[in-house]
């Protein structure tokens, strides 16, 4: 586990944040440059990011430190194979969506698409930075950039709604973040005399706290801080989002602040608390409970929204407390579940979302009653739309299989029946409310019929973009090793 | 010549000022090169002086030769060197601005705004170099009598907005002259450093008589830096003043005030007086009023000037509040919190300057997608804006991070509250500018329009403005980065005085 | 101590209150904006009373000069004598006024300060100054009389220097609160705080109403 | 509402006095102030430092000789800031109250008594304040009240007479002249010492320039810092007095 000195981190992050010169330099007028110079600077970030998988699937850990902020704290970078995992889902699945908002966007005519890409770019770089985060006070500099970066993103439209759903996800976001987080951080920071925030091996607050009352507040107010990871007081920031177009609800959801939310708790249970300490403590229960709860109470909203966006944005919410139950059982195979479940999860949601905006592209239809028998007249994009729901119910043939199928081991591995049943009975409902979409979509006959029924598929680019992610769930349950090996590596490394 | 730097950068803007008033009753146009030259010289000698003060420790200048406290004397410790390089930058950049302001509005008066301006500017460098306690009510004098002019050259209201001012102005600075008066009553000498000295040895601190001198100096300060229940004069007199003399004084004034009400706080008192006299358990929660009052205000107005001043208020707050949580992480926090919050004032005042020049905005409504009418001012805005919210890479965030950590490191968990309370009250007034300003007013005309992108659009703001606003909002960015240095010093000199040993 | 001894002893403080409180209450409360210059000015000038009542004595004189005899005690027929002394001699004495760079400067404090410690200790600095001042090349017909002076017999010079200077500031900032009040007259028509706030208030579009020049700089924009 | 006010002023006067019992009794030499170090060594030193019988001349100008360059640059800068509220932009402010004057002054009345008896007076004032300025060194007197005598007169002249005709003879840009020279003379003198090696304001160096001994320098330096005070004290006073009675609206200056 010897560190390295490398700007190979930096330079990921930079390329995003360069690429945004040539997008507003092209502008308006050369639109195909600007969104080759995005797809580029894509694929020039997951070859930097791929260059560092072998470095640390060697064990070696990257640092690079900026400067020195507060006494005792760099900017600094320290990429370890969590971090890696993040950031390989991150990059490999902008490309993707940037190849769909290109299909999407020009679909639709969209206005203020330069101002779009840039932001985009922005929010990249800002996730990576999380990813690569070294320290509590780098993590928390680039979680509200993130938040800044991807404001403009939401409220796209400019319309009523588009602005009321950035106020509220400013809000919920903002709020948590300098209500809870930061004060929580400078606590951390003060109490253990000014040393470094950075993320140890078995964490430093058990350095000076011993009563688990002032531990379980202080988890607490981390948990419920990053908001972004959508527990269930502070989620109702998701579905109100879902005013963005549907790339930017892609990112949302899939790539960039749901999974760097749940990131940024994965980060505090094992870097700043340390899964001993809170084994000893045992007060990862209160978190799996509140995890259950959202869980369940997300998956039954599901049931009943009309809406197919809000209908996924309630189901991203249960399928983040389902990494947060994870990782709050503080045994190796939850925490690995919990780790790959990012990577399932994010392939399989992202192929619903385009699904979702190749549906609206093409017919403009948003309302899931009005999609009877659309399977015929768009079958790659409902076949996508099946695999992607198998992924996320955790089926197999698709990759959600392997890391639901971690996570309820984990259950097993600590005699938590409650937990087990919340499984069970969620992945019921996940099927509940995504089988009667795709059944309708196939076997049914609209009453209607208005359509005849020649095959009118949404924008050629975005029709490629989903069967790639479509495509990549499929490859996920296939071979998953590469994965796994990363998270069981990190797992065991946190837990020893 | 390094030897007299304490007096160059004193005297350079007061001859400046003199040459100006002479030259200038000729050819007005020469009133602005002289002014910005002799403000780019005095922060040169400022600098040179931080150095000196940063390497030798603090530099003692006596006045006309004369020994301690017979003769007035400079004693410049890195807090008040760090000061006098914070009024040249503040000072040196808003007369860059002012060239287009001052010629458009009140041209023909250019000869006499010149002069006010630079001995406003010497007025306030003095105040931070001296130690002597009567000598500061003069040159809070001359600050103040240059501070009325400098505001009734504004728009019709300003007149009775600095008559207010003045009112109350002298009334504040009366009652400090009376503080002074009790303490030399009783210790005999107006010298700071002599005056905590005989005050420690005769055990002075508990009777009435310094007592009511800190209630006397104390309510003094309140009234000039516009401290909450006294803050009447400030929305008005910054509201309808040239926008100049507004950037001007809203980041000198009130923040120099605070600086005189540190200094008197651990140089004359001692940080033990301080605590002891009880006062640090009442005045944080006055200073919570203050954050609180002046954040709803100005998330209630929609002129962006008088907004500005309301949010001026509630700073105003943060700085008293931790000050008087009379711990040496609370005054350094404090500390840095004036020089960081000097900049974000100078920046908003500036940005909105250059916005009603061009485009006559005044309140938020006006400021329709003024992204793109004006890019990179409005990159500058957004930047000071995300800083007063506390967004990382800022010097905003900075100070918000030492003074929560003070406020924990006190126990004080309501001014916590109250800051977070007041960085979301921020965040909702700038986002509500950048929705209507990125946004615009109305909603895109449905989906399929590609909007127009023709140059007529873009009309930025006059080359001398523009300038002090990207270098404000660059410094900003920057000391925010690389606050480590700054921090360092203040709180080696905070711990330095408080420390004991009467530094000489 | 009784009522009586306060009352007297300290009459002129009791009088510096009074003129403290009409001062401020008329600030206050007063309508008219003359009548607020001249609470201030009331103000000020209960401040310089409590300084300069602050500097006097009993039996000491009330303009502190040194009286003529003890100037100079001989007639004062040689004036020219002193102009061939030879003024360069020892000059050096003044230890405060030799081209002291900072660090002397800084090291002549300490020592300065440190004299502070002790009160005897302190007594012997001074005694340097005068014998500093014995050395300093003057013309012999002024001996110094530092050491014959009774301290008690002057006032206290400094609270008057301080209130001259604060004397001043007030006729100044008199000066300028009385030319805004004219201002003031003109624009609005009264001097009257609550006419001036009906006016204001009834302005077009609450005083964004440009003044002349600037109007005519925004037409040209 | 001026139940509040009396409320505050009450307040504030019982904070005096409840300060007032720990005074010292009033006129007591054995009072903190007077007992002092501070004025027991200005008493004692001053002649044997400064030459200056009185003592509080020198303490002004020698020992807080910086407090007193500062005064004066108040009065200056009271009458830039008068100059700049009254002065020549605001004849043009149209939309105003109260429209400009007509005839500027009323006409004073003619009365040929008072006019005589002022012209004999004027020089005997003028003499007078000159003796007040230059004598401050040995009794009661000095830069500002020589000044402030020398405006004095010049003001009686107006009253006595047509205020336009004697404000054609020093118009309002000779005073603001008149000032400049007396700030030039004091900061100047006090910058000279820079150059002599001295502190800012350090007269002791400026015995270089005369073939005296140091204490004579800080005498004579000290009456040339005077007449600098009284240069910018007489010509600011009658800036002042004349903005004011005429409302800026007077001056017949070519430039306004």
């Amino acid at each position: 586990m010897e560190n390295m000195q490398s700007n190979l981190p930096l330079i990921a992050c930079l390329i995003s944040l360069g690429a945004v010169l040539p997008i507003c330099l092209f502008g308006e007028k050369r639109r195909n440059l600007r969104e080759a110079s995005t797809i580029l600077a894509g694929i020039l970030k997951l070859s930097v990011v791929c260059m560092m998988v072998p470095l640390i699937a060697g064990g070696k850990v990257l640092n690079f430190t900026f400067i020195e902020i507060v006494p005792g704290i760099e900017l600094a970078f320290k990429v370890d194979r969590f971090g890696i995992i993040f950031a390989l889902v991150a990059s490999s699945l902008w490309i993707v969506t940037s190849i769909y908002s290109i299909g999407y966007m020009r679909g639709l005519h969209e206005h203020a698409q330069t101002r779009f890409y840039a932001f985009f770019a922005v929010a990249l770089s800002t996730t990576l930075g999380v990813a690569f985060a070294g320290n509590l006070l780098t993590l928390y500099v680039f979680y509200e950039l993130l938040s800044m970066s991807t404001w403009p993103l939401v409220t796209h439209h400019q319309d009523k709604e588009a602005r009321e759903g950035g106020r509220k996800y400013l809000t919920y976001l903002l709020g948590t973040s300098v209500g809870f987080l930061l004060p929580a951080m400078i606590f951390c920071y003060l109490k253990s005399g000014g040393n470094s925030l950075d993320f140890s091996q078995n964490g430093f607050v058990s350095s000076f706290v011993n009563e688990p009352t002032v531990a379980i507040v202080l988890l607490l107010l981390f948990v419920f801080g990053f908001a972004k990871a959508g527990l269930m007081p502070f989620h109702s920031w998701l579905p109100g989002a879902m005013v963005a177009p549907t790339p930017v609800s892609a990112l949302l959801h899939a790539v960039a602040v749901v999974k760097v939310g749940v990131f940024c708790i994965i980060r505090v249970f094992t870097g700043v608390f340390g899964i001993e300490f809170l084994q000893e403590l045992d007060i990862g229960q209160i978190v799996s409970y509140i995890a259950a709860f959202t869980v369940v109470v997300s998956s039954l909203i599901a049931l009943s929204q009309d809406n197919l966006k809000r209908r996924l944005a309630f189901s991203t919410i249960g399928q983040l407390s389902y990494i947060i139950l994870g990782i709050s059982l503080l045994n190796v195979y939850g925490i690995t579940g919990s780790m790959t479940h990012i990577a399932m999860h994010a392939f399989g949601k992202i192929t619903l979302f385009f699904c979702a905006g190749a549906i609206f592209e093409a017919t403009g239809k948003k309302y899931i009653s009005e999609m009877v028998g659309i399977g015929k007249r768009m079958p790659i994009t409902m076949i996508a739309f099946f695999i992607g729901a198998m992924s996320v119910i955790g089926l197999p043939f698709a990759g959600g299989f392997w890391s639901k199928f971690y996570l309820v081991w984990g259950t097993i591995a600590n005699e938590q029946p409650v937990l087990l049943i919340t499984f069970l009975a969620s992945s019921l409902l996940n099927g509940a409310y995504f089988f009667p979409i795709v059944f309708k979509a196939f076997f049914c006959k609209p009453e209607e019929s208005l359509f005849e029924d020649k095959i009118e598929e949404a924008h050629p680019a975005a029709v490629i973009a989903l069967s790639i992610t479509a495509i990549g769930t499929v490859m996920l349950f296939i071979f998953p090793n590469p994965l796994f090996d990363l998270a069981k590596a990190a797992a065991t490394q946190f837990l020893s | 010549m390094l030897q007299h730097a304490p007096v160059i950068h004193l005297l350079a803007p007061f001859y400046a000022a003199i040459i100006i008033c002479i030259a200038g009753m000729w050819r007005k146009e020469t009133a602005y090169p002289i002014a910005v030259t002799a403000l780019s010289l005095s922060l040169l000698s400022a600098v040179a002086t931080l150095i000196k003060v940063g390497i030798a420790g603090p530099v003692i200048y006596a006045m006309g030769g004369w020994s301690a406290p017979f003769g007035i004397h400079f004693h410049i410790d890195a807090l008040s060197a760090l000061m006098a390089v914070l009024i040249q930058v503040v000072a040196l950049l808003t007369a860059i601005h002012s060239r287009h302001p001052i010629h458009s509005s009140i041209g023909e008066k250019s000869y006499l705004y010149y002069p006010l301006f630079l001995l406003f500017v010497t007025g306030v460098t003095g105040i931070c170099q001296t130690a002597d306690a009567f000598n500061l009510y003069v040159l809070i004098e001359v600050s103040a009598l240059t501070s009325y002019a400098l505001i009734a050259m504004g728009e019709k209201r300003s007149v009775h907005a600095s008559f207010n001012y003045l009112l109350v102005g002298s009334l504040g600075a009366t009652l400090y002259l009376l503080g002074v008066g009790y303490l030399y009553l009783k210790t005999g000498t107006l010298n700071m450093q002599d005056l905590n000295f005989i005050m420690t040895t005769r055990e002075l601190f508990s009777t009435p008589t310094i007592q009511v001198a800190l209630i006397l100096l104390m309510v003094g300060l309140w009234i000039k830096m516009a401290q909450f229940p006294f803050h009447g004069w400030l929305p008005n007199a910054y509201t309808w003043a040239p926008s100049p003399s507004a950037a001007l004084m809203g980041p000198l004034m009130t923040k120099v005030m605070v600086y005189v009400m540190i200094r008197f706080m651990i140089s004359v008192y001692g940080l033990d007086a301080i605590v002891d006299s009880m006062w640090t358990t009442w005045v944080p929660y006055l200073a919570i009023a203050g954050i609180v009052y002046g954040s709803l205000m100005a998330l209630s107005q929609h002129y962006l000037r008088r907004m500005v001043t309301y949010i001026i208020v509630a700073e105003i707050g943060y700085m008293v509040g931790a000050a008087w949580l009379a711990t040496e992480l609370s005054i350094t926090a404090a500390f840095y919190h004036v020089i960081s919050d000097a900049l974000m004032t100078l920046a908003l005042f500036l940005c909105i300057a250059a916005m009603r020049v061009r485009h006559d905005i005044r309140s938020i409504h006006d400021m329709e997608n003024i992204f793109k009418k004006m890019p990179i001012t409005m990159v500058a805005f957004s930047i000071v804006a995300l800083s007063l919210v506390g967004i990382p890479p800022t010097s905003g965030f900075i100070s918000k991070w030492y003074l929560i950590s003070a406020g924990i490191d006190a126990g004080h968990w309501p001014y916590i509250i109250a800051l977070l309370l007041a960085s979301f009250a921020n965040a909702v007034i700038f986002f509500r500018i950048f929705e209507i300003g990125v946004f615009g007013k109305k909603p895109a005309e449905g989906h399929h329009h590609e909007e127009s992108h023709d140059k007529k659009y873009l009309s930025e703001a006059p080359f001398s403005m523009l300038i002090p606003c990207l270098v404000i909002s660059a410094s900003i960015i920057l000391l925010g980065i690389f606050n480590q240095p700054f921090i360092e010093m203040i709180s080696t000199t905070i711990s330095s005085i408080s420390g004991g040993e009467v530094l000489q | 101590m009784d009522l009586q001894t306060l009352l007297v002893s300290k009459l002129n403080y009791w009088i510096f209150v009074i003129l403290m409180i009409v001062g401020i209450w008329a600030i206050m409360s007063k309508n008219n904006l003359i009548k607020k210059i001249m609470g201030l000015a009331i103000f000020q000038a209960a401040v310089i009373l409590f300084y300069v009542s602050l500097a006097s004595k009993e039996h000491g004189t009330d303009i502190p000069i040194y009286p003529h005899d003890l100037i100079h005690p001989e007639h004062h027929g040689e004036v020219d004598h002193h102009v061939e002394e030879d003024s360069a001699k020892a000059h050096g004495a003044y230890e405060k006024h030799e081209t002291a760079h900072h660090e002397e400067e800084h090291v002549k404090h300490s020592d300065d300060h440190d004299a502070h410690a002790e009160k005897d200790a302190h007594h012997d600095t001074h005694g340097d100054h005068q014998e500093a001042a014995h050395g300093v090349a003057h013309h012999d017909a002024h001996a110094p009389i530092a050491d014959s002076i009774n301290a008690d017999d002057f006032n206290n010079p400094l609270p008057h220097v301080l209130m001259l200077t604060a004397i001043v500031v007030g006729v100044a900032t008199l000066g300028v609160g009385l030319s805004l009040i004219q201002r003031v007259y003109r624009i609005y028509g009264s001097i009257e705080e609550n006419e001036i706030l009906e006016a204001i208030q009834n302005a077009s579009d609450d005083g964004l109403t440009l003044q002349p020049e600037e109007e005519a700089a925004a037409q040209q924009e | 509402m001026k139940v509040f006010q009396t409320i505050i002023a009450v307040v504030l006067g019982a904070l005096l006095i409840y300060a007032e019992a720990d005074f010292p009794a009033w006129a007591s030499s054995k009072s903190p102030a007077n007992a002092g170090e501070l004025s027991q060594y200005y008493i004692k030193n001053i002649y044997d430092e400064t030459l200056v019988p009185n003592m509080v001349t020198a303490v002004l100008a020698d020992y807080r000789g910086y407090d007193t360059l500062f005064e004066t640059v108040v009065v200056f800068t009271a009458g830039l800031a008068i100059f700049a509220i009254l002065g020549t932009g605001v004849m043009r402010e149209k939309k105003t109250a109260v429209p400009a004057p007509k005839r500027i002054y009323s006409e004073p009345p003619f009365d040929l008594i008072v006019r005589i008896s002022t012209r004999m007076l004027v020089p005997v004032i003028q003499l007078f304040a000159l003796y007040v300025l230059a004598h401050g060194h040995h009794s009661p007197g000095g830069g500002f009240q020589g000044g402030v005598i020398l405006a004095a007169s010049f003001i009686m002249l107006e009253l006595s007479s047509d205020l336009r005709a004697e404000a054609a003879k020093l118009t309002h840009r000779m005073s603001i002249w008149l000032g400049i020279i007396g700030i030039v003379i004091y900061a100047g003198w006090g910058t000279l010492s820079l150059f002599f090696g001295g502190h800012f304001l350090d007269y002791d160096m400026l015995q270089a320039l005369f073939p005296l001994d140091p204490l004579m320098a800080r005498s004579h330096s000290m009456l040339i810092v005077e007449v600098g005070v009284a240069f910018t004290v007489s010509s600011i006073m009658l800036l002042i007095f004349r903005q004011l009675v005429s409302g800026g609206y007077s001056i017949p200056d070519k430039q306004a």
